[in-house]
């Protein structure tokens, strides 16, 4: 079934991120403090938070809008870096979304676009230490996993085992955008907070979204 | 975690409730959380705004009246505020002069005052520009970084940029003032403590007894390398030569010279650290025109301290003497 | 012990150097400690004298200038100034009004004092009147102990008795105005964490990370009782009640109240006190004619606050508004 | 020999005083960080040091004079409550010294005198956890041991261990004068740092004049 990912899916994808990252919280905000400044924790659960809230309160009627909700409730709650770099990435997700339910291929191109909105936002690259170095990889298995066939849920499982790789390979890296770029060599050692959290977003995909696919 | 706060999620708008009942001459937003001059917007005035995270009392907030910001936006502690609050804040000083933004160089400051400036071209004919600090030299300047921080440079800035706008020089004036200062002027910091950040309830950084942090910024953020501890004289040492080798600072009408505080340093230490910066400036050939000595830009309850160093022509030491009537700076009214 | 000095037995003497250099506008005797007015003595014009130890900073040297002190004496840390700084600071600022002593009720403080004015009186014509401070309501008032120390009001005093000697008013209503601040100002302190002496090395008390002292001077001495650490809301409370308890507050023309930081406290905490002792005020009835919010009476790196409040009539909030330039009160000049 | 206490005792009884404080500088600090401001210990060790440098570069001519100039140098070096009481102490004693060698009887009463300057100038009485504490029962032994006939030096030692006594005594009084006064019923249990450094002043009297007197 290639129609399955309805408003109803992604709303329990949001929520299932919402759950994760209230639970790993203090994990995002310990990584935060070794390379930045104590706030990642903080900063993506009152944007979950409110983003939960909104879906609510008032409950939106077809996919791109819930992800618009969800981003613009992102952009206008959170702030410091994260705020733009996760609205931008919802917003344009939401842009490649129609009003329809989405099917994997659809679903596949929204995440690309909303990476690719994660890099006209934030200007990093891959290998820069950043949620980038989790997202790309993720995409990239994704479309790969789909190409090759792959059934909707075992395509995600790649995409968030890429992230996860991808987030346990910043941990070497000299960061050269956000704040961990202040540190010089001294960022390098430590995993990149941004990176984490995405690697839960793509966790949180494959929890809510898994059963949705074609 | 020890802070005269009651719950550390409310820590900002129980903050500036207290602002707003010290300082009746500002309005404040509460909603937007905007610190606003009493009387903004002023028609025909140059509008200047800044903001970011919060715990950096007395900026941004401290910094809005008369001869200074127009408003300023409060982000949660350490985090960039968020672009609905810049568009509420340009909205509310626009005087049909246009408005400045003040930005410190951070990515979240950055991205979430370019967004704000997109808002308010698509909403409104209001004219913004935005220059962005950043003074840091503890940071290596590169094309491929976030590049170096905006620190003690805005509060010279917000001055001097503000006291421009006071007198009625056009936006584009304005804006080269600012550009002018922040090219002009470089900063160096260190840290004997961590600071807490309220929501995360413990110390960002681990630091020995006996140990200290260079090149740290006001974030909490760790610093470039970790020393042993040092008399004042050497510290002044660490934090001036890295300023003195980044730009040419001796000859022509001198400079500002500005000791910070980080929150936790009391003004016996800071006066003691003026003193000790001052030898090293008079050593190295280079004329104090001006100096500030104080807590005006903070890094909630960290011990340390900033030396920022900002190169002068009559123009600027004009505009610094002249009126400024904030919370935080105020002279000459 | 992290600090920014060099030899703990120089901090004063490095500091002095630092209040020169960055404030020309006041001349520094360095060899009798004494910071005085650039332009002392003023002919005609009552002096105002005080002096202290120091780790109170701003107190008192950053509060000579115009409106305020004529000359401030700095002692060793927490220590009283010697009588041989008080007759100089005394014989400096004598225009032939006659000379205020502004003493905080502390034993050495007294005496010292004492002594200065014997000495003056054995070797001068100079009239000189003291006027005691001793407004801290966690101490018990008696007969038969030193008294109740000379905190926060000293601070209200130095500027009210100030205006009203450079009004030109004779020395009688100088020191008139003086008594009455003193009689009609109450305060209350706490602290979060010790402070530590330069030359003791380590923190003055030990207080574990989930308690707080409340009833603290400005000198590190433990307070009357410790307590559990409590929300900000509760501990303006258990500041302002034994305040309004000890004098009637409401009706007449109101309060200055005045939340000051201990040296350690950021002005994030401080506002957000004062937010705290706002509300308690408003729900006892009691009207705040004017505010002060920030680390004005410090003691070293302490963490804390003290509340002061003080009843004024027309005349003093004339007397507040009225001019003042010194490094660390400035306005409407 | 009653007349042995000329300027060379003097000035050892002196010496002594200020190698004795600079040797227990840090306990001072300690018991007046208990229950005062950290800095008994820092005063009078700078006070005696002022003292002791002052008789070196202008040496007194007699009794009288180098009590004066301790007393002179105590007051103005030292600040605080023990600058005054020292200085006024050293400053009275002078004042009932002739600039002959003085008895033992001479320096009971000038010891007198000095403790009756304390009271003046600081308004205490025994019991109220100070100074006086040690220097009123050092006084009243010194005193009863030289009525008694005892030789000087065995008056002067029993005036030292009145001094230690009283000092004890200091334990469980709570304070009523100076700094200590403020913690009220917290002051009890802990010793007085000026009752402690007067009976280390009456310690250094029997080392350096025990040989001295009659
Ligand atoms: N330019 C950028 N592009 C992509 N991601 C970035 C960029 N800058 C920072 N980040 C991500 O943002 C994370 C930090 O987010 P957060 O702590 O919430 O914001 P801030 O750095 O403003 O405190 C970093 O760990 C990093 O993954
Ligand atoms: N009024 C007084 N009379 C006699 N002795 C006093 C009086 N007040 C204080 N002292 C003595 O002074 C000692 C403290 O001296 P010091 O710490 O040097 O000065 P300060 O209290 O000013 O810091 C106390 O321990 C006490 O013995
Ligand atoms: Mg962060
Ligand atoms: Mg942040
Ligand atoms: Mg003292
Ligand atoms: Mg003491």
């Amino acid at each position: 079934m290639a129609d399955q990912l309805d408003v109803a899916a992604l709303g329990a994808w949001v929520r299932e991120f919402a759950r994760s990252i209230a639970e790993h919280k203090d994990e995002l905000t310990a990584l935060d403090s070794a390379i930045g400044d104590a706030d990642h924790g903080a900063n993506m659960d009152r944007g979950m938070s409110a983003a939960v809230a909104a879906l609510e309160a008032s409950p939106p009627a077809d996919p791109a809008a819930l992800l618009k909700q969800v981003g613009m409730t992102l952009v206008s709650k959170v702030g410091g870096a994260s705020g733009p770099l996760y609205g931008t990435f919802f917003l344009r997700m939401a842009g490649a979304l129609g009003p329809d339910p989405a099917d994997d291929q659809t679903f596949a191109r929204a995440l690309r676009a909303g990476l690719d909105g994660v890099i006209a936002r934030g200007k990093a690259e891959p290998g820069d230490k950043t949620m980038l170095d989790a997202l790309t990889p993720a995409c990239d298995a994704l479309e790969a996993a789909l190409a090759e066939g792959q059934p909707f849920g075992a395509a995600l499982t790649a995409a968030a085992a890429a992230a996860g790789e991808g987030r346990d390979a910043t941990v070497p890296l000299v960061a050269r955008k956000g704040r961990a770029s202040y540190l010089g060599e001294r960022s390098a050692g430590h995993q990149d907070p941004g990176a984490t959290s995405t690697a839960l977003l793509l966790d949180a995909a494959v929890t809510a979204l898994s059963g949705s696919g074609g | 975690m020890k802070k005269l706060i009651n719950d550390p999620a409310d820590v900002v708008a129980d903050a500036l409730r207290g602002m707003a009942a010290a300082h009746p001459e500002l309005r404040i937003d509460h909603e937007n959380r905007v610190v606003f001059r009493g009387d903004a917007p002023r028609q025909g005035k140059v509008g200047l705004v800044s903001g970011g995270g919060s715990g950096h009392e007395p900026m941004h907030g401290g910094f809005v009246g008369m001869g200074m910001l127009d408003a300023a936006c409060a982000g949660e502690v350490f985090t960039s505020p968020v672009p609905d609050q810049m568009v509420a804040a340009t909205k509310g000083v626009d005087g049909g002069a246009g408005v400045l933004h003040v930005v410190k160089n951070y990515t979240g400051d950055v991205m979430n005052f370019e967004m704000a400036a997109e808002l308010v071209a698509a909403e409104s004919g209001t004219e913004v520009v935005a220059v962005v600090t950043d003074d840091d030299v503890a940071v290596q300047d590169s094309l491929y970084t976030a590049g170096r921080r905006g620190v003690g440079v805005t509060v010279l800035l917000e001055k001097l940029a503000g006291a421009a706008a006071e007198e009625g020089r056009p936006l584009a004036e304005v804006a080269d003032v600012a550009r002018t200062v922040n090219a002009q002027g470089r900063s160096m910091g260190m840290a004997l403590t961590s600071c807490t950040v309220p929501a995360a309830g413990k110390p960002t950084f681990d630091l020995p007894e006996d140990e200290m942090e260079i090149g740290v910024g006001i974030h909490g953020e760790p610093g470039r390398r970790r020393v042993k501890l040092a008399p004042a004289r050497e510290i002044a040492e660490m934090l001036v030569e890295p300023v003195l080798s980044d730009l040419e600072f001796s000859g022509g009408d001198g400079v500002i010279a500005f000791v910070n505080g980080l929150g936790g340093t009391p003004l016996i230490e800071l006066y003691l650290m003026y003193a000790e910066v001052a030898r090293v400036l008079e050593k190295s050939g280079v004329t104090v025109a001006r100096s500030l000595v104080g807590s005006y830009m903070t890094s909630l309850d960290m011990a340390g301290c900033s030396v920022t160093l900002l190169k002068v022509d009559d123009d600027l030491v004009r505009l610094w003497d002249a009126p400024v009537r904030t919370p935080g700076l105020r002279w000459g009214v």
